[in-house]
């Protein structure tokens, strides 16, 4: 691998070091607000690195989770604070929020915590330099077997062949995630009654062609950058958008019929590795025949479930419980 | 270098010129309505000189075409979203700046 | 230095000061922020690390930082639901010292 | 499968086995919960009898269960092991007897009950280990047994009393275990073997040796109460009288000494033991024991803390018995492990007698007492001589030997011992017989309960009047085949010859 | 039906049975309760089922997708497993059966999915041979494990479970960015190609602190066992159960399994920082123990010291290698029933009382005979008294300890036992005293005394089982590479 030039010097140096302040200053700017938003600026910006670094599917997954999402989840987690913060009216609550949002522990503490952290930077760069400059990986490994998997993205297969079992308990762990939220019985948020009707029509617009967008994605995922969680995630994003615009689902889809489309990617991700198990006898082995008729069903299930996940990960409370709360 | 290419790095500098301007905006302008003016207005222009500038080296039409279509999105989001920033500050009494 | 070493400092950078950032904030959004941060920082070293090759780039550790990704976005989602109900419950989002005593 | 090798099993499940079933019986059950205690002691005694007859005659006992590799749980029925034994199932029987008359009408006597039997059982296996890890197993069990018992009166003082208890004798388990798995690494074997299995250690282990002997003393020791290690027991007194008559004479300070005498016998071996030089540090320690618990207890008034001293006193002629490192003071010192039994249950009966009946708990109230309880008190008379040592009680026949032994093995300074401790004895005893027979008795007990003809119900009169003949026995026929002298003549002539 | 036996893919059962579980209970929460112990049985069952073909034949492979290591994951069992495994689902199935009777209806519909989940997690991970898998798995078991402390919902359990989350996933971003390490050192995620070719060098170097690092954390070794009391003794009594007795382990056995088999070369070298570490956890979580004023902290706080104890076997294991490494794991399954036994019963008698406050206990233990005999047995096990599984555990470490001349850590050893005992005692001396006025109390179901005083019957059962408990560990022989490595080395 040749050295960097200038250019590529400037461009990943400006973006490595953007990174850092942008870390930097999502975690030490005193107003909370204005970490989120520097938090959401700093993934996009590990998007653009993530193209630098030759991963689009990475790139896809961090704009619509990392930062899509997981800023969205923190905007809207901050307004619900406010909305604490403010039911308890106090006079004086603007001061002792931001006096809050900044407190750290005392100083003396923050230099014992300082000391071992720098020592550990220092430790880990020494061991990534001592790392080999050259290495391939598994990539010949993934290379010489692409053509039994079924799939021609590399990322594609490794995640949904030759590592299906890790992607199986990922899943898992979305669902979990969800499940762990609905037990915590939070009280459904009161204040998104008003509608706007230019949100309203943005989210009109935007759902078929998010819609649209992500079964793109899923389609394309076989070959080229994109997949389940890309396409589940920009679906998901469709949710979230009607949520925000005040839609909210019936409630005799609320239950049970709710509940399988959340199960569903799961479920099929197991009844696949179980029959492959009784016909090859090998957990999630799928006949190099059928691999990619198999990956692309596992797929389309798993970008259901992901996005009603997602979706429901952003409302937080049940939907089907609102009624009784 | 053709004719197409230099006309492209002049779409894409005047692009970088108009983004260099709303962020400018953003940063020197008085209060959130006019800092939202400055934003959108330089941004989509911005962003649609740069559109023209890289259509210019595009492949196929159909590039051209998720180019445009990106184009579409973002003057879409963005309009909203400045109208409901603007809202939700005339909601919460955020005065307007008046010399 | 190459690209993928650069990458890979910058990614200790970051989970270093998200380290450091989750011991000493007290505020729960702030801990939650640095661990998102802290999680960016591993990816970006496990990506990075992928490409101290010529020909295609390693894809497995790309399919991990997906995973991770998902992963990190669920619990992530899980921490914030749980600060909001220990906001409800105590009236601030920190976790209270003196309870333990 | 041979019969011999689970019937020291059956011996401890026929204790343990109805102390399970009593802990889940409701406490109403009274005759179904008296039946299983006098039925499982009675199988008790009648299984012992028959190892007793079997041992005599050359036959083996053994149960060898696997515990860890390389390691078994052994159980096994030798000539020492069956005195214990022996001594345990006829006490037993009786202190059943007396509990339950003792108890009559008072609250959680199924709990009671229970950790009673699972003591007895505990004592059965700490007689009968034939390894050092069974015997740390059933000693710690004891302890834990044990431990209900003393605290049964649910009162702050009973759990003070407890804690103290605990305190200094999970310590010594902790010193016991300790010394066992050192004693593990050096040797690779923890089996009792007569005479010792470690005389064939090289020489550089001896600093180690001396170690572990001093570990195991002070483990032992709390439990055998060794000054200074006997704190706990004056305070255990708290508890119901029979438990402080089994238990406090004879299961857990006899597990101590007898944990000793096994050290010093089968795992040491007293030639090697007495060569390593620790046997008269040892020596004098159950001396200074002797001399010193009989001065504490001239100054108390409590009868039942007097006996405690006693016991203390008492207890080291065990010891002293072993460190004086001669067959004839060994006789002796085994011995006394039945003879004291013996004696000091019946003072510990006669106590709780004068306690259940009249009220009585301090020696200042005793004046007269002999008028009105003459069965309890002629009862009481024969343990006090006992201990004292006068001929013919069992008492005498161990000085004796002790004196003889000393005698033999060249330390003539334990006479000086044994005439000083008899003194005592007799300084701390008499005055309470005294009072008992000559004094007027005043018009009012304490607390009188009234049990018609008798003195006191006979399941309380019963129990000290046989240990009483029993005590008396075992010094008029000491000469007998079976005689407790006889066996430990038995056991001191495989230990020295 | 010994063939049965030996056909079945036990492991891939181990781990899909819960999992389905957990979907089926959260799609039909109507039958909750019967639906889990289904479950739990068939878990029990599996787990048999693969005792029986280990021992047959040997250590258990398995290629998932039929990708062969480096490229796919692979599913690993030996002996080592398979006893994590069985205790797993002993303890689980006790826990579960209390748990019937412990929740209501709505708190059992949330409970039952997340211990599914949970289960899964810990199959999981004492069944996989890959690093990153092992990751994933141990996000799938944080998360679980926290939503399941929070299910209380009070302030303290909410308070304790945040910081539980916080620590949780510190943990595994820790352990995630040592696995980018070796990855990206060896090329492969396997740890049986990965133990192959590992050599001391600054890499794995730092790739052992950070993923010892996050274990501990998990694990909660002294000093980073600041979340464990308040988030074990705020959560429900069944949950602490678990917690305590079978997710600290399941990190604990990890840490274990990648110092074993992982990191042979190196950690020797460093296994007395553990032991450091193991005998201030021992004295600190007793000491602490000592000055708790409730139950359920102190009990958490035992925890803390037990943990200590598991630790003491890494400077130890060099010289009396097996001996050390038994005695730990007889430690840690004897603890794990001893403690959730000992969690149950807590969990009576705040039911009974409506408060675990020691001092006032005399009005509650002597009710509860049942509930207070399971305390006390399990207590025996804990302080290490005989016979009991924590008699044989600590009898295997101060045999290695003293086999060493390891003077020091016998001594902690012997002490530690001391000092759990004082603190137990602390609790067990009310049992017996006399009730000074009678409180108001509530019903204790039958089960929920059964379940405890079965699964501390079980500790004391322990003590008699090593003859057949030890062979199966050695299933595989998980010890040797460390120990032979050891010796190579001194």
């Amino acid at each position: 691998m040749e050295a960097l030039s200038l250019l590529q010097w400037l461009i990943d140096g400006l973006i490595g070091i953007g990174l850092l302040w942008l870390a930097w200053r999502a975690l030490f700017c005193p107003e909370l607000f204005k970490a989120i938003v520097l938090f959401i600026a700093f993934g996009l910006l590990m998007t653009l690195a993530w193209v630098r670094l030759k991963a689009p599917d990475v790139a896809l997954a961090e704009v619509a989770i990392g930062a899509g999402l997981t800023g969205a989840l923190l905007l809207s987690s901050w307004a619900k604070l406010r909305d604490f913060d403010a039911n308890k009216g106090m006079g004086v609550r603007e001061k002792n929020r931001v006096q809050s949002e900044q407190k750290t522990k005392r100083p003396f503490f923050h230099w014992l915590s300082a000391t071992p952290v720098l020592l550990m930077a220092v430790g880990l760069g020494y061991g990534v330099l001592q790392l080999s400059p050259y290495a391939t990986g598994l990539s010949t490994a993934v290379a010489e077997n692409l053509d039994a998997s079924g799939v021609s993205n590399p990322v594609t297969a490794v995640l949904l062949n030759f590592r299906a079992y890790d992607t199986l308990l990922e899943i898992a762990v979305l669902l979990l995630a969800l499940i762990g939220i609905w037990s915590l019985e939070i009280r459904p948020s009161v204040r998104e009654a008003t509608l706007d009707p230019v949100l309203d029509l943005l989210a009109r617009l935007l759902t078929p062609l998010l819609l649209l967008v992500s079964a793109y994605l899923l389609w394309v995922g076989a070959h080229a950058s994109g997949g389940a969680f890309q396409a589940g995630s920009v679906l998901g994003a469709a949710g979230v958008l009607l949520i925000l615009a005040g839609w909210r689902l019936p409630l005799s889809l609320a239950g049970l019929p709710l509940r399988i489309t959340l199960v569903v990617g799961l479920s099929t991700f197991i009844a696949v590795a179980v029959l492959m198990m009784l016909d090859r006898g090998q957990l999630l082995a799928f006949p190099p025949s059928q691999a990619s008729l198999i990956i692309f069903v596992l797929e389309t299930t798993a970008t259901l479930s992901i996005a009603a996940i997602l979706a429901a990960l952003f409302l937080g409370s049940r939907p089907d419980h609102s009624e009784k709360i | 270098m053709t004719l197409s290419d230099y006309l492209s790095v002049l779409f894409l500098l005047a692009g970088a010129v108009f983004f260099l301007a709303g962020t400018v905006g953003l940063l020197r302008f008085p209060d959130v309505y006019t800092r939202l003016h400055a934003l959108t207005k330089a941004d989509n222009v911005g962003l649609g000189l740069i559109v023209i500038g890289l259509a210019m080296q595009a492949e196929s039409y159909a590039s051209v075409g998720k180019l445009l279509l990106i184009w579409l999105l973002v003057l879409l989001a963005g309009s909203s979203i400045s109208h409901l920033i603007a809202k939700k500050a005339l909601q919460k009494g955020v005065r307007m700046w008046r010399r | 230095m190459s690209i993928a070493v650069l990458y890979a400092l910058v990614g200790i950078g970051l989970f270093c000061l998200g380290v450091y950032a989750l011991m000493i904030h007290a505020h729960l959004l702030r801990k939650i922020l640095a661990l998102n941060i802290m999680g960016s920082g591993v990816f970006m070293v496990l990506l990075a690390l992928a490409g101290r090759t010529e020909i295609m780039p390693d894809p497995v550790p790309a399919a991990m930082v997906i995973t991770g990704i998902v992963v990190a976005v669920s619990a992530t989602a899980f921490a914030l639901a749980l600060m909001l109900k220990i906001s409800a419950v105590t009236g601030r989002a920190e976790l209270n010292d003196e309870e333990e005593k | 499968m041979n019969w011999n090798d689970w019937l020291p099993l059956l011996l401890i499940a026929c204790s343990l086995v109805p102390g399970l079933i009593i802990f889940g019986l409701a406490e109403q059950r009274v005759r179904l919960r008296t039946t299983l205690n006098l039925s499982g002691s009675v199988i008790n005694l009648l299984l012992v009898a028959w190892m007793l007859w079997g041992v005599y005659h050359g036959q083996h006992f053994e149960t060898r269960l696997p515990l860890l590799p390389g390691l078994d749980l052994v159980l096994r029925a030798g000539p020492l092991s069956l005195l214990f034994v022996t001594l345990s199932a006829v006490l037993w029987l009786l202190t059943t007897i007396y509990a339950i008359g003792y108890l009559e009408g008072s609250p959680h006597r199924s709990r009671f009950f229970g950790f009673f039997s699972l003591c007895v059982s505990a004592t059965i296996g700490v007689a009968m280990s034939g390894n050092l890890i069974t015997f740390l197993l059933f000693y710690e069990l004891l302890t834990l047994a044990t431990y209900p018992l003393i605290v049964h009166r649910g009162t702050e003082v009973a759990r003070h009393a407890g804690k103290i208890y605990l305190r200094y004798t999970l310590i010594g388990g902790g010193l016991l275990m300790f010394a066992t798995v050192w004693l593990y690494t050096l040797t690779g074997s923890l089996e009792f073997t007569p005479q010792g299995f470690l005389h064939a250690l090289g020489d550089e282990h001896r600093p180690a040796l001396v170690m572990i002997f001093i570990l195991f003393i002070a483990g032992f020791g709390v439990k055998a109460a060794l000054i200074p290690l006997h704190g706990w027991l004056p305070l255990a007194m708290i508890a119901p009288a029979p438990v402080s008559a089994l238990l406090h004479a004879v299961a857990v300070v006899k597990a101590g000494a007898f944990g000793i005498v096994r050290v010093v016998y089968d795992v040491f071996g007293i030639n090697f033991a007495t060569d390593l030089g620790v046997t008269a540090p040892l020596a004098w320690l159950a001396a200074f024991t002797i001399l010193y618990a009989s001065m504490r207890a001239l100054y108390q008034d409590d009868l039942k803390r007097r006996l405690a001293f006693s016991t203390i006193s008492q207890v080291s002629y065990i010891t002293l018995g072993i460190a004086i490192a001669g067959p004839i003071a060994a006789i002796g010192g085994v011995v006394h492990l039945v003879h004291q039994g013996l004696m000091k249950i019946t003072l510990f009966f006669c106590a709780g007698n004068l306690a259940e009946t009249l009220g009585i708990h301090k020696i200042s109230e005793m004046d007269g007492v002999g008028q009105r309880m003459p069965w309890t008190m002629a009862a009481f008379t024969i343990g006090v001589f006992g201990m004292i040592g006068a001929p013919p009680t069992a008492g005498f026949i161990t000085k004796w030997y002790l004196g003889m032994g000393a005698l033999e093995a060249g330390q003539s300074w334990v006479i000086w011992v044994l005439a000083g401790s008899s003194l005592l004895n007799a300084a701390y005893f008499l005055p309470i017989l005294h009072r008992v027979w000559f004094r007027k008795p005043p018009k009012h007990w304490p607390e009188e309960h009234d049990f018609g003809r008798q003195e006191t119900s006979w399941m309380l009169l019963l129990p000290p009047i046989i240990t009483a003949f029993l005590a008396l026995g075992a010094g008029l026929v000491a000469a007998a085949a079976f005689s407790p002298l006889a066996w430990a003549k038995l056991i001191a002539e495989r230990e020295f010859y | 039906m010994g063939d049965f036996l030996l056909t079945m893919p036990w492991a891939v059962v181990l781990i899909l049975l819960p999992l389905v579980g957990a979907i089926v209970c959260f799609l039909w929460p109507k039958n909750v309760n019967q639906l889990g112990l289904v479950t739990l049985a068939g878990v029990f069952l599996s787990v048999v089922g693969l005792g029986a073909w280990l021992l047959e034949n040997g250590v258990y492979h398995h290629a998932v997708g039929g990708w062969n290591a480096p490229l796919g994951i692979h599913l690993y069992a030996d002996g080592l497993s398979l006893v994590m495994l069985g205790i797993t689902a002993l303890v689980g199935l006790f826990v579960s059966v209390y748990a019937t009777a412990y929740f209501d209806r709505v708190q059992s519909e949330q409970f039952w999915p997340l211990w599914l989940f949970l289960l899964t997690a810990l199959n999981a991970l004492f069944l996989s041979a890959d690093m990153f898998n092992l990751y994933v798995t141990l996000e799938l078991l944080g998360l679980s494990a926290v939503a399941l402390v929070a299910l209380a919902g009070g302030k303290a359990a909410l308070n304790g479970a945040m910081r539980y989350l916080l620590a949780s996933l510190l943990g595994s971003l820790l352990f995630l960015f040592g696995v980018a390490l070796l990855y990206h050192t060896y090329g492969s995620l396997d740890l049986a190609i990965l133990s192959e070719q590992i050599e001391a060098s600054p890499t794995v170097w730092m790739a052992l602190g950070l993923i010892s690092a996050g274990l501990l954390l998990k694990t909660a070794l002294f000093p980073l066992h600041f979340w464990l009391p308040p988030a074990h003794a705020s959560a429900f009594s069944p949950i602490s159960a678990l917690l305590s007795a079978l997710v600290v382990k399941a990190s604990f056995y990890l840490l274990l399994r990648l110092w074993l088999e992982l990191f042979w070369p190196i950690s020797g070298s460093v296994a007395g920082l553990l032991g450091i570490l193991g005998v201030m956890a021992i004295l600190w979580g007793s000491l602490q123990a000592l000055r708790q004023t409730r139950v359920k902290m102190l009990v958490a706080y035992s925890t803390v010291a037990q943990i200590g104890y598991l630790f003491l076997a890494f400077p130890l294991a060099m010289g009396a290698g097996v001996t050390a490494w038994n005695a730990v794991m007889y430690l840690a399954i004897s603890h794990a029933l001893a403690k959730a036994a000992m969690f149950m019963a807590a969990g009576n008698l705040l039911r009974f009382g409506g408060h675990d406050r020691i001092a006032d206990l005399d009005q509650l233990a002597q009710r509860l005979p049942l509930t207070v005999a399971a305390f006390a047995l399990a207590g025996v096990s804990l302080i290490g008294l005989p016979p009991s599984g924590g008699f044989i555990g600590k009898w295997l470490l101060l045999e290695a300890a003293l086999m060493q001349g390891r003077w020091d850590l016998a001594v902690v050893i012997v002490l530690g036992g001391v000092l759990a005992a004082m603190y137990l005692f602390k609790v067990l001396g009310y049992a017996f005293t006399e009730a000074s006025t009678p409180s108001k109390v509530t019903a204790v179901p039958v089960r929920m005394e059964w379940a405890a005083l079965l699964l501390a019957s079980g500790a004391i059962l322990l003590g008699f089982l090593a003859p057949l408990i030890l062979p199966l560990l050695a299933i595989g022989t998980p010890f040797d590479a460390f120990s032979s490595a050891q010796e190579v080395m001194s």
